[in-house]
């Protein structure tokens, strides 16, 4: 197969993929299914007026959408859709993925700063604690993975899951991570930069066209990039028999983002401090087990 | 060669104004800002010298892992050193402090 | 569309672009989606949703006629909202502030029916005109440059720190002057020449002008920011009215001491404030006094260079001893995850909840003219000004009117009547849920407890779906340990609340503010209590009508208890108008002073004695006017209480209040028909009381009228939000935002009921 | 691929973004200008005039959390090339890593005893 | 390759170079953190550049972190932390710009100098430099290793025990 057919293959998957996910996401924010409705609500932000707040600040109003969709992108483009399907196949792509997503955070730091809205600070604040409790135990069971591969190439660590997926080889690490990836979604019960009931929009409060039009798309980037990582990571990416790799590779990735919007629906939403507190007291700990675990088993 | 004078140069600057910062700056948390960028420095020279001069001698690398780890841990003393200092003497000027004592 | 429209001619991709995202109508309701559910018969369809802030909406959706602070409100967020836009107005044909509406409909059932298409038809063809204007009510543009100026004020002071020493002269000059409404402004400069860079005390400065610009021009003038002083004088003012309403006018001065007394301990840090305070009641000296500490402060930081221990010296110690700014935030009027029309004030220290406070609107609860001439309207009228709980209303005003005539030897519920409150109770409470599961977050909750409302208001309701979804509520994971918190801050309230009954305990308030204040905080709490009194006599002055309003009472009452000669009406009677008076305690079982003064250490401990409904049984209270009715006693009815004073409980107390009366429904069969408007004949000469109680779905009502010659002479009604809002501050204090924000919807307070 | 053409591709990924976010902004131009208006461009808040900026002096309620993990984040820069050579080198490194983590769950166990892993 | 090398080695320090000078430019603290953190990307870029491509990624993730809690220090400890009313916060400027100056000159005098000897211009791939690192964790360099976990663990104890305060404890 050309890189050609191949690039061209991996962006169609991409878009429509992107497109299902704000269907999804429509669903889980009102109970309906429409399927025009991502387009005609794009289309509206598109069409809205553009307000830049008093007195905010112009650097971080510019850079933060910017930065924000453009951390996503970069993630996307290293995650393997199939075995010699992948944009750019990066030696530390394991860390690389931390890396990048690391950056969501800050973007929501910086525009909840630079609005000047006290919903919108509030909610950039929070989404720093988030950012400490969620990343420790990511950075952990992602290691364990790589502790399995023997590498951080993201194709190896698929590979490695030839006899086992992970989900079975390391379940705590999975449940660690899935939750971790909820929570860099900041998809409900961990929206809690983005609270409707709570800052009535949060840093999005003050966003309108074209900024918001980028965090939303960014945002439901960022929902597909995290279920490709899981699929990656613990369901044993492209692997599957009878269909080309790209088609098993999308169908999980749909499953995995689909469950994030089922949580989402169905769950209160979680309070930061309990989120800091679990994650440290509970989830450090079952990180540095499920390490353990993991090294004990690669060692009999 | 050039390659590792360049790195070098930007090295010096950057530590020349991580310095400039650390003494003009009257206040605990920009000091702090003005260490890091020193320390940024140093781990520019430590990469640059394993690059350019030892390639295959990666305690040119752990160095670096180490001077990251003086900056994360610096970090951390300095905020709770800044945080005590508020908490106590409601500033974290060093030159009220000095006038506290006096 | 003149304000609504974006500027520039309709081009085809305009025109496109128009026509496609016409089809998508995010909808801002004001007051809220609350009172929007109360006009539906139907849940949202699937083409227009609800905005969560304002800069999402296009369409604003005003239900109702509103007070002129609501208006204003009001037109900021039609200002904020980006164009294109539709005004709807539904109800009201105009409402200044706001521009002229783009579609306006009758206030009736079903009206979003015609306003969708309309506002749809609006977007599509008129999203873009060359006759855009820009929207400038002068109310807004007036505040706005104030703002802009106090920034102006606020610059200058960053930039040379040193001339702290001679503000403090010149204040000490201003103090010759005399101490009426520009004495704000000058304690105002004042406080902003105190701390240069501190935002509070420019805030301030700020404030202390604009009041006394505004205070004179419109009464609407402090709106929006809460200074201090003017909050003492309406708190005072109001407490002083409320409880002579209930009279014991002594008692209402009380109130109006600790209530002072905890704005002074919260505003403690800021020691401009007690200056202004000072400026009120002390006499020279103190001034000289004050002064001159006050000099000292501006020499040992003249040294030119900005120093930050001035800036924090002041400040509030948090709970972990780090001196912070506290920054006051407001939620509400029209805030999605509170009920519609609610607004609370917040002191915020970072995201923990300093101080809330929900303002009343002022103005009071006036009767028409047209009812207080024909009582017997009376009914129709409290059902159409409560359209949330219209059946409780009706139903209160016809037992009042029959207890009046004396046609009817007791004015106790019938099965029928008892059935329709139920109901009412099981909307109420489903249409509390959908409000209290966007607060929460939990969407799911939301679209089933909408889907439930609609189909009991429509009388389709399905008693085995809803107690399977409230199972299903009970079972959710991860929701009684959210809901649990709160727990922590108990003991702290003690105090506040055993202020309600005597006098001496003011102490305990102060130490209790004490604690929150830092070292200094204790030689500011003589200030206070000298203060409190000056404030009480505002109080005073300011309730005179209610004064006359509570000595009407005492003779309705005394007629009242000769006229009616049934022991526990009499009892329930006492125990609801005075409360602090030890006959409630022995005539009646059910009162919660008992419990009260039984432990002071548990949680009911810390409500105050009006609470009712289920917010007071999730307190363990066991207080419910239902008691009384003998339909309930019949069938074995117990209320259903909770413990813990949390959200929690008090949801699961409505969930099980929901299931109880599905059961009542049940077991007594709602094959009733009853007609609304049952006439009472009032005669129209002799005079006499009317009084009834009934147990809304929030709590219970009490109305009491005087009727004098066939027109209504006196007309008290007594409703539980009113009660719930001093429960604010106790629930929400030292709480994280989102728990705050939690517990107050958890409260389940109508503005509708607030007067 | 070499690897230093490996992150002038993600660079320029990046810049091809920000074109891309310039180009909408530039489309959206075609659609008018924003009419200013009173109280337009003052955040939202829930129908109050916010009228002073919100840059106030805010408490941070998390400090504790966040010192404990400035610390504790180092500890994966080992880790990573420790994961890599894991198998390799075998029960050494399971060794080697089992007492480093140790040490540092010792300041996590710490910081619980302290208190630092709540709302200060 | 070395001339792209080159001229990518330049971009970025002077990328890092003027970031770092915003540090102390503005009078925005909030700004002043997220421009730190600015410089310290391209510096990680830099280490990219000079192809250490775990460090480069590492420092890039370790600094976003990092940086966004100095801003929230930053937040709780500065007054006008919004830098509204610019006011300028440092003493000594003269001195110090002398002392950056000197220092700057006399490091860069070294670096030319100085005769560097023989000049690298091939090292392993990422993943080989991985593994390499790896073992030189695992056997040369073990105990440095293991003394910096023994530091990290000082390093918490000293900042917690000197951040939490001892009457929040006895309070709660």
């Amino acid at each position: 197969m050309t890189p050609l057919l191949n690039g061209l293959m991996i962006t169609l998957l991409f878009l429509s993929g992107v497109y299902l996910v704000a269907v999804m996401e429509r669903w889980s924010l009102t109970g309906h299914v429409i399927w025009g409705g991502p387009i005609r609500s794009f289309l509206l932000l598109f069409a809205r007026e553009e307000i830049k707040t008093r007195k905010h600040d112009k650097v971080f109003f510019e850079t933060a959408p910017i930065l924000f969709i453009g951390v996503i992108l970069l993630t996307i483009s290293i995650l393997p859709f199939g075995r010699d399907s992948v944009i750019i196949n990066l030696g530390t792509g394991a860390l690389f993925i931390n890396a990048a997503l690391v950056y969501v955070m800050v973007a929501l730091m910086m525009i909840g700063w630079a609005t000047n809205g006290v919903y919108a600070m509030v909610g950039g604040w929070r989404a720093l604690a988030q950012l400490i409790a969620y990343s420790m135990p990511v950075v952990m069971v992602l290691t364990a993975t790589v502790m399995r591969a023997e590498s951080m190439f993201l194709i190896d660590i698929v590979e490695s899951q030839q006899s086992l997926w992970n989900i079975l080889f390391q379940p705590v690490g999975f449940i660690l991570f899935y939750i971790s990836a909820l929570a860099i979604t900041f998809l409900p019960p961990f929206d809690l930069p983005v609270a409707k009931g709570e800052l009535a929009g949060g840093v999005w409060a003050d966003l309108t066209g074209a900024r918001k039009l980028l965090f939303r798309l960014g945002r439901l980037t960022l929902v597909l990039t995290l279920s490709v990582a899981v699929v990656v990571l613990y369901l044993g990416g492209w692997m599957g028999p009878w269909l080309p790799e790209f088609v098993w590779t999308f169908l999980k990735t749909l499953v995995v983002a689909a469950s994030f919007f089922a949580i989402g629906r169905f769950m209160p939403r979680i309070r930061h401090d309990h989120l800091l507190e679990f994650n440290w007291k509970y989830g450090v700990p079952l990180a540095l087990y499920n390490i353990f675990q993991v090294g004990v088993v690669l060692l009999l | 060669m050039e390659l590792l004078i360049a790195a070098l140069i930007i090295a010096a600057i950057l530590f020349g104004i991580g310095l400039y910062g650390a003494l003009s700056q009257t206040n605990l948390v920009m000091i702090m800002m003005g260490i890091e960028l020193m320390l940024g420095a140093a781990m520019i020279n430590l990469v640059a010298f394993w690059r350019y001069l030892h390639p295959e001698a990666f305690s040119l690398q752990m160095f670096v892992l180490i001077a990251m780890t003086v900056m994360a841990l610096e970090g951390a003393v300095g905020f709770a050193m800044a945080t005590h200092r508020f908490r106590t003497s409601g500033t974290v000027e060093m030159e009220e402090s000095a006038e506290l004592k006096g | 569309m003149k304000y609504g429209a974006r500027k520039g001619k309709m081009n085809f991709w305009r025109r496109w672009l128009a026509k496609v995202t016409s089809r998508e109508l995010v909808i801002f309701p004001i007051p809220g989606a609350d009172l929007l559910r109360v006009y539906q018969s139907e849940p949202m369809n699937r083409e227009a949703r609800l905005a969560e802030s304002p800069k999402e909406a296009n369409v604003l959706l005003v239900i109702g006629d509103l007070s002129v602070e609501m208006a204003e409100r009001a037109a900021t967020i039609y200002a904020q909202i980006p164009r294109p836009r539709v005004l709807v107005l539904a109800g009201p044909d105009h409402l200044s502030p706001l521009p002229h509406p783009d579609v306006h409909v009758p206030l009736e059932k079903d009206f979003l029916e015609t306003v969708l298409p309309a506002a749809r038809e609006c977007l599509s063809s008129y999203s873009w005109t060359e006759e855009a204007e820009p929207f400038r009510p002068e109310k807004l543009v007036k505040e706005i440059e104030a703002a802009t100026q106090e920034q102006g004020h606020m610059h200058d002071h960053h930039g040379h720190g040193a001339h702290e020493g001679h503000d403090h002269s010149d204040h000490g000059a201003h103090e010759g002057h005399d101490h009426s409404a520009h004495n704000h402004s000058d304690h105002g400069a004042h406080e902003g020449h105190d701390h240069s860079a501190h935002n509070h005390s420019d805030h301030g400065a700020h404030e202390g002008h604009d009041h006394s610009a505004h205070k004179h021009t419109d009464h609407g003038a402090h709106e929006g920011h809460d200074h201090s002083a003017h909050k003492h004088t309406d708190h005072g003012a109001h407490e002083g009215h409320d409880h002579s309403a209930h009279n014991h006018s002594d008692h209402g001065a009380h109130e109006g001491h600790d209530h002072s007394a905890h704005n002074h301990s919260d505003h403690g840090a800021h020691e401009g404030h007690d200056h202004s305070s000072h400026h009120h009641e002390k006499t020279e000296e103190d001034h000289a006094h004050l002064h001159g500490e006050h000099s000292n402060g501006g020499h040992d930081h003249g040294s030119g260079f900005m120093s930050m221990k001035a800036m924090t010296k002041d400040l509030t110690r948090s709970a972990d001893g780090l001196p912070m700014e506290w920054s006051d935030v407001q939620f509400g009027p029209f805030h999605p995850g509170l009920p519609g029309g609610l607004r609370l004030s917040m002191k915020l220290d970072g995201d923990t909840v300093v101080k809330a406070v929900a303002d009343r609107d002022q103005q009071g609860f006036n009767l028409p003219a047209s009812i207080t001439n024909n009582p017997a309207a009376l009914p129709e009228y409290l059902e159409a000004v409560n359209p949330e709980a219209p059946v409780s209303y009706r139903l209160l005003a016809q037992k009042a009117l029959v207890n009046f005539s004396g046609a009817v030897a007791d004015s106790a519920l019938t099965i029928p009547e008892a059935v329709q409150l139920e109901k009412e109770r099981i909307i109420s409470h489903l249409n509390w849920l959908a409000v209290f599961a966007t607060t929460l977050g939990s969407d799911w909750m939301r679209d089933q407890s909408i889907k439930h409302y609609h189909r009991f208001q429509n009388g389709t309701g399905n008693s085995n779906q809803l107690s399977g979804f409230i199972s299903r509520i009970k079972k959710m994971p991860y929701l009684k340990l959210k809901l649990s918190a709160g727990h922590q801050n108990l003991e702290v309230k003690n105090h506040s609340h055993s202020t309600h009954s005597t006098p001496e305990h003011s102490q305990g308030s102060h130490d209790h503010s004490a604690h929150k204040i830092s070292d200094h905080g204790e030689h500011q709490n003589h200030e206070h209590s000298s203060h409190q009194h000056g404030k009480a006599e505002g109080g005073h002055t300011h309730s005179h009508e209610s004064h006359e309003h509570s000595t009407h009472h005492h003779e309705t009452h005394s007629g009242h208890t000769e006229h009616k000669s049934e022991d526990n009406h009499q009892g329930h009677e006492n125990h609801h108008q005075g409360h602090g008076e030890h006959i409630n305690h022995e005539t009646h079982n059910h009162s919660h002073g008992i419990n009260e003064a039984k432990d002071q250490d548990v949680v009911p401990g810390q409500l105050p004695n009006e609470t009712t409904g289920p917010v007071a049984r999730a307190a363990g209270i066991e207080k419910d006017q239902r008691l009384e009715e003998y339909v309930y006693e019949q069938n074995g009815w117990k209320p259903s209480t909770a413990s813990g004073n949390t959200a929690w409980s008090r949801l699961k107390v409505r969930l099980d209040e929901m299931e109880q009366s599905l059961r009542f429904i049940a077991k007594a069969g709602d094959k009733f028909e009853v007609d609304p408007s049952q006439k009472i004949d009032i005669p129209s000469k002799g005079m006499g009381n009317g009084i009834a109680h009934i147990e809304s779905p929030r709590g219970i009502v009490t109305l009491k009228f005087h009727i004098h010659e066939g027109k209504l002479a006196h007309f008290q009604l007594t409703t539980p939000s009113e009660a719930l809002l001093d429960v604010i501050q106790q629930v929400t204090a030292k709480l994280e935002l989102a728990d705050a924000l939690t517990a107050v919807a958890s409260l389940d307070i109508s503005p509708r009921e607030i007067h | 691929m070499v690897p230093l053409t490996q992150y002038i591709l993600l660079f320029g990924m990046l810049l091809a973004t920000a074109g891309l976010v310039w180009m909408l902004y530039l489309i959206k131009q075609s659609l008018g200008q924003t009419l200013d208006e009173p109280g337009k461009d003052i955040p939202a808040e829930s129908g109050n005039l916010a009228a002073k900026p919100a840059w106030l002096r805010y408490h941070i309620h998390y400090y504790g959390y966040a010192l404990l993990f400035l610390a504790f984040d180092m500890e994966m820069a080992f880790m990573y090339p420790w994961a890599v050579v894991y198998k390799q080198v075998g029960l050494l490194a399971l060794l080697d890593m089992g007492v480093f983590l140790m040490i540092l769950f010792l300041g996590l166990i710490y910081t619980w005893t302290q208190l630092g892993l709540k709302r200060q | 390759m070395i001339s792209v090398q080159l001229i990518l080695l330049i971009i970025f320090g002077l990328a890092a170079i003027w970031f770092g000078w915003r540090v102390f430019m503005t009078s925005s603290m909030v700004r002043s953190a997220f421009s730190l953190l600015g410089s310290m990307v391209a510096i990680g870029i830099l280490f990219l550049v000079m192809e250490a491509e775990f460090l480069g990624v590492l420092q890039i993730m370790m600094m976003g972190t990092e940086m966004s809690i100095m801003a929230i220090f930053m937040m709780m400890f500065m007054m006008d932390p919004g830098g509204l009313g610019n006011m300028d916060m440092s003493h000594q400027k003269n001195i110090s710009i002398v002392a950056g100056i000197v220092v700057t000159a006399f490091v860069a005098g070294v670096a030319f100098t100085t005769d560097w000897g023989i000049f690298a211009d091939q090292v392993q791939e990422p993943h080989e430099q991985n593994r390499l690192l790896g073992m030189e964790i695992l056997k040369r360099s073990m105990m440095i290793f293991e003394t910096a976990g023994v530091t990290i663990l000082t390093g918490m104890i000293a900042s917690i025990a000197v951040a939490i305060s001892i009457k929040n404890d006895a309070k709660k």
